[in-house]
């Protein structure tokens, strides 16, 4: 227990040099000032540097889905996709995951899971949202879970596990999380689940 | 609403009160008065004043309650009087009753509400009958695989200790149930039984909080044990008696031990408030940690029992701190010599000492409940390693600090025998 | 008037004594041993001695007998319940025992121990502050060996009960 | 005359007594006008916040602060001890107030060393 | 003759007699007076179901005050309380605890139901985890609507309890 | 009116009944549990002769086997608890069986 | 520098270290909730080894009501009703980035007096959120006036909003295209007398609660999140700029007319229960000079709603948009195929990012530190279930 | 030393609002005052004035029966459901009107924002607990009764706290 009384302390000093983190704080202001979030600008060049970046790195195996001011949507094959989370997370400073979402496409018979991707260390990543995206078959979805790369994705990947029936290989738990114990149906949010009278 | 045959109203209650007394009066007519005569003809009575106590002057004092006097000086005389009236049960028990009204109140108003108000129509002052009727009437609950005599033995066993404490209090000159020459030790022998009962309580539950709770309850009583007893030393110093009479009385001759032993005063304060169970110390029933701590599994007249008898407790040590720092009854008189009052005329029984004794003992005693209710408005709970820290770190050096100002006030021949404070 | 009262403590505290040792249950078996001391300490009343019996009952109650319930129900095991005692044990126990209490009785009674000293009668009782005197002053020595046994045994105490091997690893740790 | 101090005593069973007689009364009355219903099992399981109950309901101990419980027996004996002084002081020489001086310093070591083994982290 | 009148039978007679006028003679200020104790006596179980838990602990704040009725919030236990207030919606999961809590209350108990959905299921009707309305599981004595309601008509609902336990009878 | 030899009496009752426990129960508590009885016996012997001389002596003394009996207790539940640590048991026949 | 996982398997470690230690029944399993006055809609199974906590596993979705199903089966503007029910006393915020989410989708343009007055109700709603939730606080850590006053004075503001909007908690609102009603006549005066009364008593606050020595006992250096686990856990409002990342949505992404207000992102650096506990109470302060600020630029009068079809649909396509609500950052994913009714709409909620941090910092904790410890995290369990 | 200070601080804010006004709304002897009569709904602006929204009041002589309520609320709670009623009204030829179960109803007011004849609106009452479902449901004839509410009791703030005059 000891050890752990004195582990938080350790973090304090080595932040301690972060009164530099009050400028930024000013600087943010500087750049929303010169970025409000005015919708007419095609692609954005600060977005599509960031683009760039990434496909300079795997290439084709990147799909981008659009380009808005503040947000980026990129899919990319699953068997990729923990490398690319790495490559986000170490070079590009996403560093955690806001949410992770899945969608059902019956028609296209594919299940979307997309991690909505932000960044606390990157100032001048902020405001941006990187949604990674991936998709995977309807009737055996089978994903490489994200875990290891970003540690919050672990209750989302269990919800949508829960959810959307999307096994996340790798991750410790796939089990039953917000439904009941004796949830007996197919998951919820699945497009051939019907609720009662619509 | 019309489904409801039963008819509510109070006119009601009054006239099946009425019923009732009616049955009763012809019950005792045909019954009970002739069972009295037989009785009070062939048993000698004992002589009551100058007069022998015969069913005749029973029956006057009825109609001349001047004769009934005697009567009752007698009875005030015995220890009946004293166990089950004035120090002893129904003022303990009354001051408890008020306690837990005027906390409610008090704390309401420190919160910015007004608390109870319509039970009994003004301010709710029947709240707490209320709720000891709806007590009374609840089902009681015993848990499977619960220790069923201890279950129901051990909240008799705590209302008794805290009777059995209150004895030993003396709230006005020569008002005391058991005047012992070790009184204050002996309340210190009672209050160890506290944390036994709480223990044993808690285990025959038979639940997982409660067992928790108890063993919270033994941790805490048991750290603020030894504090509580030194800071109580440093009186029996000063004073030289362990006598609870005895130590108002040398107060009474000095000034009140509060002055000198401030500190003392503060760990006692601390402690009995531990004690007592009382926020910031109430973690053996912690609410957001462990539901309700050792009172998990009472209901009922269980539970309305503990309650009863942890809040003789506090009015106990509220008089405990009263006698050992304030100086017990000591205060102006206000009671005039003699009371002249008009049909009956009380002054045989009128005893102006013990009047303004307990006025003033009363009056303090309100004074430091009042104390021991004010942290529960202004403080959060402790912590159970900070609580131990506490008792054991801080409380017990202090207390020593204050047995040597006794000491050194002893022999520096400021108080004492023939000391320089002592009048 | 001390007759039926001592005839009383003297059933509760025998009683106590042989349920503390007889009883199915531990626990119950402690609060026996505790209501037995309770009984001791009635005894030291009805002989006057009520700072020995108020002390009897701060501690042996109050800490003791907590101490043990405490441990009791820190080792409450099946292995409790399990009374390994054979019959054969059990019967020469009681034989000793009714030996033990017929030689000392006929010790006694042949002593002349009760004519001396028979009843206390007028006697004069003690006053407790004695005990303060005696014990500071003749009996400053063994006050002195007293405070010397007692931390010794919380010293013992703790350093028995206390977990040695997660101890070593800990300061490994640190 | 011996047993005086049992009768100044005696009191106190009275007063426990009238607790007995105050408290069992209300119990029994309790039970005479309060509705009982047996018929469900689950109303007497032990309370677990609404969830079945698992496990032993007797099974926890602070073994974290036994030390504590250890220490109060000894230190308890020690605070009383004390009173035995506190109420002869009058009556004795000032010298004698040394030997108490040197068992409180007996004890305070010993109390140090306790409370320093028994805030000790980890070896409880 | 003589026989005959204190024949057991009528001694029987008699002594039922005298027990029936006593009970009666009892009953009535005795049922009165608990039931007068139940009214100002209502202890709440903390049990928060979903968000209508908000507007009841609005209720206990300052400003309502149920503490005038005599309802204390922040009771700890369920073995001491008399009254379930559902709290908004019960989901499945909920359900079999908000029932065993109901079950392991002692035995006076009332059950006021809070909110749309406690009553019906109110927005999520037509949600695949959400019970439509309490009264299949527990036995509702009150139904408090609004979504949530604000605390006056639950202080309105308490008052209707109060009205309906005053015309029950104690046993 | 009770005597000097009534309270010795009861006093030889206890220890009989504290050697008994000694000799027939195997479970270290209840072995305790006799050295306890057995330790008030002699408390009572000693107050009831301080009664009967009287002095305070006996009563001092009576004070100081207290105290000692609850250090001893103190660290015979520390024994005890080592015991039930190291053999999960409290039985004193195991603890002998179990040694090694 | 013991990293986040470490920390986590070495308190695990220590716990089967006692349970292996042929002492298993040290260990007792406490079940904490739903039915606990501790722990309200949600329910963590914890181990304890006498005082110390070893083991901790959250278990919600008591209060899961599928609200991401039923959204795909309304209407955008049906919606709004159930979409608030999650956090009833921050309903405004929760309504406010879905209403931002379906305009970008729509493409609608919100009336700027409607912005100010959204930004004022967001910003009213989010104290009232506060307020409760520091009550809950302060009745976790056994402070029943610290219950009472901020209940109390919460109410101060819900009695606004109700002016505002027509209800005391659950507004409605918030809608696509602006705001339902108009401001009441009188409301600015009653709006500042009623916030000024309120900053003078978060002063009371503090000398009752904040300063208190035992609240600082219980809280400080208690539950430490570092700076580095906040962001690998990803925790989001006042739980990470209580670790010092000064991160604000409202700051860091402007939206409607916050980049014209000034004011200070609120943050502390010590990450432990006590910096958790007092950014929001910073947090409140600040909130209150937006308020003022808001109420003296607002346009006297103007549009509050614009015009458009009672269904209203956009292109298919997809937004995500975030707002600071009391919780931390509170994002909208909302997938539109055309049709009126949206074909996914995900919530991305503070409080289920933050319940992640609980097992994390639970273990190796005293009991006494639980309540403590759960409620600093921010965490609304009904909204974390949806 | 600080920590003391805190202390008695905290004690002196504590024992200081043993003199402060209570606040507490004494709820059954005094009601709120809310502005206006309700919320109500101006179809034509498209926008909302501003008002308490209790329960629905509904004007016979406006309604048509065009069920448009009804369909806004099928989406939220289906609280609305139409009933036929035995009026005859030269605007409304089916004779339905909506009838409201209060049991559903979550008092959004999107019926009120849906309905374009200023024939719904809301109210101030809210008093409305019942002792069975049944009681809960309106139908249209109780719907068209304006309830009687008088509300007086405000907020104010003054020097010694806030309190209901
Ligand atoms: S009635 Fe409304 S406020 Fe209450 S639980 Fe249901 S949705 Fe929540
Ligand atoms: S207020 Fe809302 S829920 Fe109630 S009837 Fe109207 S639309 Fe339906
Ligand atoms: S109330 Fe309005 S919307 Fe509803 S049916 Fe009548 S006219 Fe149509």
């Amino acid at each position: 227990m000891s050890a752990n009384k004195d582990e938080p302390k350790k973090p304090d000093t080595s932040l301690l040099p972060t009164p530099a983190a009050k400028p930024p704080a000013t600087a943010t202001k500087a750049t929303t000032g010169t970025q409000p979030a005015k919708k007419e600008q095609e692609a954005p060049p600060f977005e599509k540097g960031l683009v760039e970046e990434i496909k300079k790195k795997f290439g084709e195996s990147i799909k981008v889905v659009f380009i808005k001011p503040l947000r980026t949507k990129i899919m990319v094959e699953p068997k990729d996709i923990v490398a690319i989370a790495t490559f986000l997370r170490d070079n590009m400073g996403f560093d955690h995951a806001e949410s992770v979402a899945g969608t059902d496409y019956p028609k296209d018979g594919q299940i979307e899971v997309i991690y909505h991707l932000g960044s606390y260390t990157r100032e001048d990543l902020a405001a941006h949202v990187l949604a990674l995206t991936t998709r995977t078959n309807r009737d055996d979805a089978l994903l490489p879970t994200l875990i290891n790369v970003y540690k919050s994705v672990e209750y989302h990947e269990r919800e949508t596990f829960e959810m959307l029936g999307v096994y996340f290989e790798g991750h410790p738990r796939n089990d039953r999380f917000l439904l009941p114990e004796d949830w007996a149906d197919i998951p919820p949010l699945r497009k051939d689940f019907r609720i009662k009278g619509r | 609403m019309a489904s409801y045959p039963q008819n509510f109203r109070f006119g009601e209650f009054v006239g099946s009160l009425i019923w009732l007394i009616f049955w009763v009066l012809i019950i005792v007519a045909l019954v009970g008065l002739p069972l009295i005569f037989i009785v009070l003809f062939y048993v000698p009575l004992p002589p009551v004043g100058d007069q022998v106590l015969t069913p005749y002057l029973f029956l006057t004092s009825i109609l001349y309650p001047q004769s009934a006097i005697p009567v009752i000086k007698t009875l005030m005389g015995t220890d009946l009087f004293r166990v089950a009236m004035f120090p002893g049960f129904t003022y303990a028990a009354l001051i408890a009753a008020v306690t837990i009204f005027i906390e409610r109140k008090f704390l309401a108003k420190m919160q910015l509400r007004v608390g109870p108000l319509y039970a009994g129509k003004i301010e709710g002052i029947l709240q707490l009958i209320a709720d000891g009727l709806k007590l009374i009437s609840k089902e009681i609950i015993v848990p499977s695989g619960a220790d069923k005599l201890m279950f129901w033995a051990a909240p008799i066993a705590f209302v008794s200790t805290a009777a059995a404490v209150v004895a030993l209090i003396p709230a006005a000159p020569g008002y005391v149930v058991a005047d012992v020459d070790v009184g204050l030790l002996a309340v210190f022998a009672i209050l160890g039984f506290f944390p036994l009962i709480a223990l044993l309580f808690s285990w025959a539950s038979n639940s997982k909080y409660p067992f928790i709770g108890g063993l919270r309850a033994l941790h805490q009583m048991i750290a603020f044990e030894i504090p509580f007893i030194l800071s109580a030393l440093s009186v029996v110093i000063l004073s030289g008696t362990l006598n609870l009479t005895g130590i108002v009385d040398s107060q009474l001759q000095s000034y009140w031990f509060i002055f000198f032993l401030p500190i003392s005063a503060f760990v006692f304060y601390i402690s009995s408030l531990a004690e007592l169970e009382r926020i910031p110390f109430d973690l053996p029933e912690a609410e957001s940690e462990i539901v309700a701590g050792w009172l998990t599994e009472t209901s009922g007249m269980i539970y309305g029992l503990l309650q009863l008898g942890s809040y003789v407790k506090t009015y106990a040590l509220a008089a405990l701190f009263v006698i050992l720092f304030l100086g017990g009854w000591a205060g102006p008189m206000v009671f005039p010599a003699e009371i002249h009052t008009p049909i009956v005329n009380i002054s045989p029984i009128y005893d102006q000492e013990a009047a303004n004794g307990s006025l003033w003992f009363t009056l303090k005693t309100f004074g430091v409940i009042m104390l021991m209710l004010l942290p529960r408005g202004i403080s959060p709970r402790i912590r159970m390693d900070i609580l131990l820290h506490t008792g054991w770190y801080k409380l017990i050096v202090l207390a020593f600090i204050n047995i040597f100002v006794a000491l050194a006030l002893i022999y520096g021949g400021i108080l004492g025998p023939g000391g320089l404070l002592v009048r | 008037m001390a007759d039926p009262v001592f005839i009383a403590v003297a059933v509760l505290t025998v009683g106590a004594a042989i349920i503390a040792l007889e009883a199915r249950e531990l626990i119950y078996g402690a609060v026996a041993l505790a209501v037995s001391m309770l009984g001791i300490a009635g005894f030291f009343l009805l002989l006057d001695a009520p700072f020995v019996a108020v002390f009897q009952i701060a501690v042996y109650v109050g800490a003791v007998a907590v101490l043990i319930i405490f441990t009791v129900m820190l080792v409450r095991t099946q292995a409790l319940f399990t009374t390994k005692e054979d019959k054969k044990r059990k019967g020469a126990g009681i034989a000793l025992m009714l030996i033990i209490m017929a030689s000392f009785g006929a010790l006694l009674l042949a002593s002349g121990l009760n004519g001396q000293f028979g009843s206390f009668g007028d006697s004069a009782t003690v006053d407790f502050t004695e005990i303060g005197e005696l014990m500071l002053t003749y009996y400053a020595p063994a006050l002195i060996l007293m405070g010397l046994t007692l931390a010794g045994a919380v010293i013992a105490a703790l350093a028995l009960a206390r977990r040695e091997d997660v101890e070593q690893q800990h300061e490994r740790a640190d | 005359m011996a047993g005086e101090t049992a009768a100044d005593f005696a009191p106190i069973l009275y007063m426990l007594g009238f607790g007995l007689l105050a408290s069992v009364p209300a119990l029994i009355l309790s039970r005479l006008v309060s509705p009982r219903r047996r018929y469900n099992p689950v109303k007497f399981l032990p309370m677990e916040c609404g969830q079945m109950p698992t496990g032993e309901g007797r099974s926890h101990f602070m073994m974290q602060y036994y030390a504590y419980i250890l220490m109060f027996v000894v230190f308890d004996v020690m605070s009383i001890f004390l009173y035995a002084w506190g109420t002869a002081l009058f009556n004795i020489p000032r010298a004698a107030t040394l030997p108490i001086i040197g068992f409180l310093g007996i004890m305070f070591a010993a109390m140090g060393y306790a409370l320093y083994l028994a805030g000790r982290k980890g070896i409880w | 003759m003589k026989k005959e009148l204190v024949s057991p039978t009528t001694f029987n007679v008699m002594v039922s007699k005298l027990s029936d006028v006593l009970v009666k003679a009892l009953d009535a200020p005795l049922g009165y007076a608990i039931n007068w104790g139940r009214i100002w006596s209502l202890w709440p179980v903390h049990l928060e179901t979903a968000c209508c838990s908000v507007e009841f602990g609005a209720a206990s704040g300052p400003r309502y005050d149920v503490e005038r009725f005599g309802i204390i919030e922040a009771f700890g236990s369920l073995r001491q309380c008399d009254l379930i207030v559902v709290q908004g919606t019960v989901t499945r999961k909920m359900a079999p605890r908000l029932r065993m809590v109901y079950d392991q209350m002692p035995e006076p108990k009332y059950v006021i139901a809070m909110g749309a959905c406690a009553i019906t299921g109110g927005l999520y009707i037509d949600s695949y985890n959400v019970l439509p309305g309490v009264d299949g599981i527990v036995p509702v004595d009150v139904y408090v609507p609004g979504c949530p309601p604000r605390p006056e008509t639950l202080i309105q609902g308490c008052m209707l309890l109060q009205e309906k336990i005053k015309r029950s009878k104690i046993k | 009116m009770s005597e000097l030899i009534d309270f010795l009496i009861v006093s030889i009752a206890l220890v009989a009944i504290g050697i008994y426990g000694l000799v027939v129960k195997r479970n270290a508590i209840r072995m305790l549990f006799s050295i306890e009885i057995i330790a008030n016996a002699a408390n009572l012997t000693l107050v009831a002769f301080s009664r009967g001389l009287p002095n305070a002596q006996g009563q001092t003394f009576a004070l100081f086997s207290i105290a000692i009996a609850a250090a001893e207790v103190a660290v015979g539940l520390g024994l005890i608890i080592v015991a039930y640590r190291l053999y999960r048991e409290i039985d004193v026949a195991e603890f002998r069986s179990m040694r090694g | 520098m013991t990293s986040l996982e470490d920390k986590f398997e070495e308190s695990k470690k220590l716990g089967l270290q006692i349970a292996k230690e042929s002492e298993d029944d040290r260990l007792m399993t406490l079940s904490v909730g739903p039915q606990h006055p501790g722990s309200g809609h949600f329910r963590f199974i914890i181990k304890v080894d006498g005082d110390y906590i070893v083991y901790c596993d959250p278990d919600p979705g008591y209060v899961h009501r599928g609200e991401e199903k039923m959204c795909e089966y309304r209407n955008v503007i049906q919606n709004i009703p159930h979409l608030e029910r999650p956090v009833i006393h921050d309903s405004n915020n929760i309504t406010y980035s879905y209403s931002l989410a379906v305009e970008e989708l729509v493409g609608i343009e919100v009336p700027r007096r409607a912005q100010y007055i959204r930004a004022l109700a967001s910003e009213l709603n989010r104290q009232v959120y506060t307020l409760y939730w520091l009550a809950i606080y302060g009745i976790f850590l056994g402070h029943s006036t610290m219950f009472m006053w901020p209940t109390g004075d919460r109410e101060l503001l819900i009695d606004l909003l109700e002016v505002l909007t027509g209800a005391r908690v659950t507004h409605a609102y918030n809608i696509p295209g602006g705001v339902r009603n108009d401001m009441p006549d009188g409301f600015k005066e009653r709006c500042l007398r009623q916030v000024r009364y309120l900053q003078k008593r978060f002063k009371e606050y503090e000398d009752i609660f904040y300063n208190m020595p035992l609240f600082r006992q219980r809280t400080e250096g208690v539950a430490v999140l570092s700076k580095e686990d906040a962001i690998k856990l990803g925790v989001t409002g006042s739980v990470v700029r209580a670790s010092g990342i000064p991160y604000d949505i409202r700051k860091a992404e402007p939206y409607d007319i916050y980049n014209e207000i000034d004011f200070k992102v609120q943050y502390m650096k010590t990450g432990d229960c006590f910096a958790r506990s007092y950014v929001p109470f910073l947090d409140m302060k600040e909130s209150c000079h937006i308020i003022e600020q808001l109420l003296d630029k607002m346009p006297q009068s103007g549009e509050v709603r614009a015009k458009l079809q009672p269904n209203p649909k956009g292109p298919p396509g997809e937004a995500y948009r975030r707002v600071e609500s009391g919780r931390g950052a509170l994002g909208y994913y909302v997938v539109s195929d055309g049709t009126p009714k949206p074909y996914r709409v995900k919530i991305s909620v503070g409080s289920f990012r933050n319940m992640l941090a609980l097992p994390y910092l639970l273990v190796g904790q005293k009991m006494g530190d639980m309540p403590a410890t759960y409620w600093s995290l921010n965490y609304w369990p009904v909204e974390a279930d949806r | 030393m600080t920590s003391a200070g805190n202390f008695i601080k905290a004690i002196e804010s504590g024992s200081k609002h043993l003199v402060i006004k209570r606040f507490t709304f004494r709820y059954p002897e005094q009601k709120l005052k809310f502005v206006g009569d309700g919320y109500q709904f101006d179809p034509k602006r498209g926008v909302g004035i501003a008002g308490y929204r209790g329960r629905h009041i509904l004007f016979h002589d406006k309604c048509t029966g065009c069920q448009l309520c009804a369909i806004a609320c099928e989406g939220i709670a289906e609280a609305i459901g139409m009933v036929k009623v035995d009026e005859s009204w030269k605007h409304n030829k089916k004779a339905i009107m909506p009838q409201i179960d209060f049991g559903k109803c979550v008092f959004c007011g999107l019926c009120v924002d849906a309905c374009p004849f200023y024939a719904l609106f809301m109210t101030n009452d809210y008093e409305l607990s019942a002792f069975t479902k049944e009681h809960l449901i309106y139908t249209p004839a109780q719907l068209a009764i304006k309830p009687k509410y008088q509300g007086d009791v405000e907020i104010v703030i003054d020097g010694r706290g806030a309190t209901h005059g």
